[in-house]
């Protein structure tokens, strides 16, 4: 087993991929760029070094500097999270040429796999469906136009090296097509380093359903069952569920194995995630991509089964085989995961910059909270604009929705606006209770984003605003500047006012 | 930051109302006067617990037994206020003096919805545009963002160019005509 | 079932509840004292009553104050959650005369099982060994000396209803008896409201091994496995775990069936908990009480069984009927809970007082808090000194124990002493890791209250405390005073200096 | 509050160690002294994050690259310091002249361990206890806790009565002779 592991990541991956680490008693290294110099995934570590800048190409993105920072700790292992650099075979590469083992498939697997032009012919040679899409392309170009053409629009703009909705654009028609494909494959070059862009086929209202694979280097293959991330704003989830409303028995095995197939086609090794478009309708899947990596969304699958995925991870990449059968797998209880946003969804959800100036998480029953920041920290617009994540776990869907929403209200985070309020309409919504939803829910409920409160608590909050905005701040108050033990106590009754 | 004495602007989460205070502030004691709006309501008893200089929380009960935590910040001009789990900001009205990002926006200008670096400016000075046309591209946060015309009118002036940082609120574009 | 709850209460347990009532779409109401005015058991409740005075029997155990809240709130039920007035049959009864549901056993199971001394009996008549003990004593009486003659020193003082350590003494020789019977009773008078006490044979270094049964009000009970809380002081549980390490399969079915049998010869109905004294060498187990109520140590059952212990406790007394069946009962993994108290390990674990001026817990995989403060609150002389409970889950007994320690390494908790430091300790213990741990562990191993410090975390520690000491304090701050914006970045390197 | 210059005595948890600092903050640059201890460490790099009147953290990391995440807050007269999940109480040296807890206790004074009540006062003055023995019956947080005698010798003074509330450190009896 590894003695030191380098985490090439920030935010609240890296704090969960340290506490793993620490857990089996491995010393976690962490980079920092000078933003991050305070933040939770450096204090989570036993190690730290600094990566000078603040760009995420200057950084997290930099792989000299992040090689040379392993070797001079002495790290046995880098584990890459997600996002930056997890998919990249040059970087995989150079960890190996370093002497160091990369936390995560071959290179070579990665490569096939991490590009989604690639890993569909993969599917297609394992059996299974896919969506049909273009070769990579360029704007102005004539095969681009040719695949439009036939397929016709709505088409998408995709990534080849992409997730997480990064470089990807869905273009309506013919005029928009060229600049969608520029746009796209700017930001895919500026978060994934690379600019490679297909088109694919747009499957209209599908839901978005992924199958969880976990493969040792022994050929052992299994998958751990389905999550569905059907709620996603931008093409960009967030929130999921374990087990899928829309999936019955019959269908979890099938795409289960498919999955499996797939994997197995690729000589897939450790964590990966194959995602499906699944017709709710007609119970079809396309199999999407195949992300070669952690998801963000894997502490769902975790609640159910009861395991540490990223224990295993790292077991798996220390040689050790995968002892879980596929007989084990027995899903219990259900769970939903948030993600927490710094982002303001009554400006389009443009993202939103400042101090976390109050940052009260609910804890408690059935409760998981992994976050990468902490009360006082700054967000910066450097990096992605997820804060944290929530997971509620239940013995059922029903239980499970209603603890997560009780833990939303209950949920403090002042000093940048985030998408909580958004997030706690969604889990109240009927159609969401329901299960009966797919990938235009947001599109389709725009009340969601817009809530309606009621009137009586917003003359409250009227009242209270007025109230507070008389507060006497810390340099005007009498006790500024004596003895603190002299101060008041730090909670004191006001007594009754009459509020309007 | 104190403002014992002074209006204050809801700007959020209901768009179109605003509401004006006057707090009056005497010995720890006061009273709110809310603008067109007479009744009174139920007494209602509050307890504060830690304050910072920028931030506080408290608990209202109101006679009826019902229990509100709250909590509020202090982000720049802004008073955020959470409340039974829901955000609430408002704005001292002072500052519409000053000029605010609506104001600008009703003004003619655009202004960045969020703080960023210009990517590309899409539109030259004296080019007409039409409501909804993408005139400019922000990034933030790894994320693009394109800027879009509220309404058709000619580009009086372009403020800012590719590369350069701009903060929330901050004038990009100045749009003429067809107010 | 019920519309509105008052939760008698408070702390951490009223907190927790108050989140399953929620969750359920039951509005909890909460009383408090005046000291918990701003308390976090009040902010999550939907509604709240106060009750006038601060001292326990003016508030908590104020049986008419609270029964009135309760009707004047509209409350189809009452809660009791644990200590204060749950186990009280008067309490009960009260509610239930005012024409409410008490969550909880029947006045009548309660009263016969609740006392020790009762509980015994019905105990022996299951055919439940028990340990000898005397019948309820007073100081100075014959009776009292007749049963200690009979059974030689030492001997155990305990409250008939009492738990939790309350009104409990070990008597070491004769010239004791009298003032430790005399004390006892008064601390049960104050803790319980019923200062009842009797002897009981001393077991020398046996384990703590409680059985967790269950049962709706149509016959239907089972028990929900074991825990064990043997590592206790001044005999007060500090850390319990689920599977016990003591405990063979053939073992816990029958101590299982032993829980079981008692709860049906006593009619029992609801939550309530059998606890054994085991003898690890041979296997013997007695019968030492039965707690009936909800234990503090409940979130352990639940982390491996995957239930909702305290919906269960309100679905049955809403009349529901318990449908899970004994062969459902499978626990999966490993849980442990450490009991974060506001006291110094290192002044004989005397109570700490004063204001959380940070609290900043840990959270992620496999963690849960269960917490009754927030940062800022004050934690006054008036009630019980526990702050908390973390909770680690994970597929095994070692990981859990290591996720526990990591994160209790990164707890903060500044303002008032906790026992942090020892319950880190305690978890890193070679003997407790093993397994092979008794209720003398704390006597025999005084290192752990306190643990030697490497000599550079030392020298560290000096430095950084000299280091602090220089900071400037906001009222001499250059920014006081200033627009906020203005405010330095929330974090900001100081560069390199010199460390002695 | 402010200690910019000034010792600091090490009351824990090293128990019977002394160390005092001399702290000179000069245009934000400072230099510590140690008094017995000559070594100089290694570099490190502090990052300090919020800072309220009573409470701060950090982070320090060692030329190793070794990271140690660190809080401190006041607490009266005594620095709280977590560090590395442990945590170190220091005092400042001045109180030491106006009279700590520990310093009472080598005079002769028992005092309170923790603020409570008086339950019951076990001796009388001029009364003769042994080492150990019980002589007053603290109650706190629901608890009693025995306070015992720390050695042998003549009651001179009971300073508290039954009922009244105490405050840590505040003495409860004065013992004289056999010091």
């Amino acid at each position: 087993m590894f003695t030191k592991v380098l985490v090439a990541n920030r935010g609240e991956i890296a704090v969960r991929i340290n506490q793993s680490l620490r857990a089996m008693g491995i010393a976690p290294i962490a980079v920092y760029s000078d933003a991050d110099a305070g933040a939770p995934h450096v204090a989570s570590a036993d190690y730290s070094v600094a990566l000078p800048g603040n760009t995420a190409e200057e950084t997290y993105l930099n792989i000299p500097v992040i090689v040379k920072a392993a070797l001079d700790c002495g790290a046995d292992a880098i584990h890459p999270g997600y996002g930056f650099l997890s998919e990249n075979p040059e970087f995989a590469r150079a960890c190996h040429e370093a002497g160091m083992t990369f936390i995560g498939p071959t290179p070579e697997s990665m490569e096939a796999l991490g590009d989604k032009v690639r890993s569909k012919e993969i599917a297609q040679r394992a059996g299974v469906p896919v969506v049909p899409s273009s070769p990579v392309c360029r704007p102005r170009d004539n095969a681009t136009r040719e695949f439009a053409e036939q397929w016709g629009y709505p088409l998408m703009v995709k990534a080849a090296a992409g997730g997480g909705g990064r470089g990807m654009r869905l273009v309506q028609d013919r005029q928009d097509l060229d600049r969608a494909v520029e746009s796209a494959g700017r930001e895919a070059l500026a978060a994934f380093g690379d600019g490679r862009v297909f088109l694919e086929r747009y499957i209209a209202n599908p839901r978005h359903v992924e199958v969880q694979v976990m493969a040792d280097s022994f050929g052992h293959t299994i998958n751990l069952g389905e999550r569905e991330c059907s709620i996603q704003r931008r093409h960009q989830k967030i929130i999921e569920e374990t087990p899928s409303p829309a999936v019955t028995p019959e269908l979890r095995r099938r795409m289960g194995e498919a999955a499996v197939a797939i994997a197995r086609e690729a000589g897939y090794v450790n964590a990966g995630t194959a995602e499906f478009l699944l017709d709710p309708q007609s119970g079809e899947y396309f199999f999407l991509e195949m992300n070669a990596r952690l998801q963000v969304e894997h502490p769902i699958t975790e609640a159910v089964l009861g395991l540490d995925m990223v224990e295993w991870q790292i077991r798996i990449a220390s040689g050790e085989p995968l002892t879980l059968r596929q007989e084990e797998i027995q899903p219990r209880g259900h769970a939903i995961e948030c993600r927490i946003y710094a982002e303001d969804p009554y400006r389009d959800f443009a993202p939103s910059t400042g101090t976390l100036l109050r940052w009260r998480p609910p804890s408690g029953a059935g409760l998981r909270l992994d976050s990468g920041v902490a009360e006082g920290q700054e967000v910066s617009i450097y990096y992605d604009p997820m804060l944290a994540k929530l997971i509620a776990w239940a013995p059922n869907r029903d239980l499970s929705l209603r603890r997560m929403e009780v833990a939303l209200s209950q949920f403090q985070a002042l000093g940048v606006i985030t998408n909580i309020p958004v997030l706690r309409a969604v889990v109240n919504h009927p159609q969401f209770q329901a299960g009966a939803y797919d990938t235009g829910f947001l599109e389709w409920n725009p009340a969601v984003t817009a809530p309606l409160i009621a009137e009586d608590t917003q003359t409250l909050a009227r009242t209270l605003a007025a109230w507070s905005a008389t507060r006497p701040v810390a340099t005007t108050s009498p006790e500024a500047g004596t003895d603190i033990r002299a101060g008041r106590r730090p909670w004191q009754s006001v007594g009754q006012r009459t509020l309007p | 930051m104190t403002s014992t004495d002074g209006h204050m602007r809801e700007v959020y989460p209901v768009g179109g109302e605003s509401y004006r205070y006057r707090i009056a502030d005497m010995d720890g004691l006061f009273t709110i006067e809310v603008e067109g709006e007479g009744p009174t309501g139920p007494k209602a008893e509050i307890t504060i617990g830690i304050e910072s200089r920028q931030a506080g929380e408290g608990l209202c009960r109101t006679q009826s037994g019902r229990t509100h935590p709250f909590a509020w910040a202090w982000v720049g001009t802004e008073l955020h206020l959470w409340l039974d789990g829901q955000l609430f900001v408002f704005e001292r009205a002072e500052t519409r003096r000053r000029g605010g990002a609506e104001n600008n926006e009703a003004s003619g200008d655009i202004v960045a919805p969020m703080p960023g670096a210009v990517l590309e400016v899409l539109v030259g000075e004296g080019e007409r545009v039409e409501a909804g046309q993408t005139i400019l591209l922000l990034e933030s946060m790894k994320m693009e963002l394109a800027i879009t015309a509220p309404r058709s009118g000619v580009v009086r002036r372009v403020a800012v160019q590719p590369g350069q940082q701009v903060e929330r609120g901050m004038r990009l574009v100045e749009l003429e005509g067809e107010g």
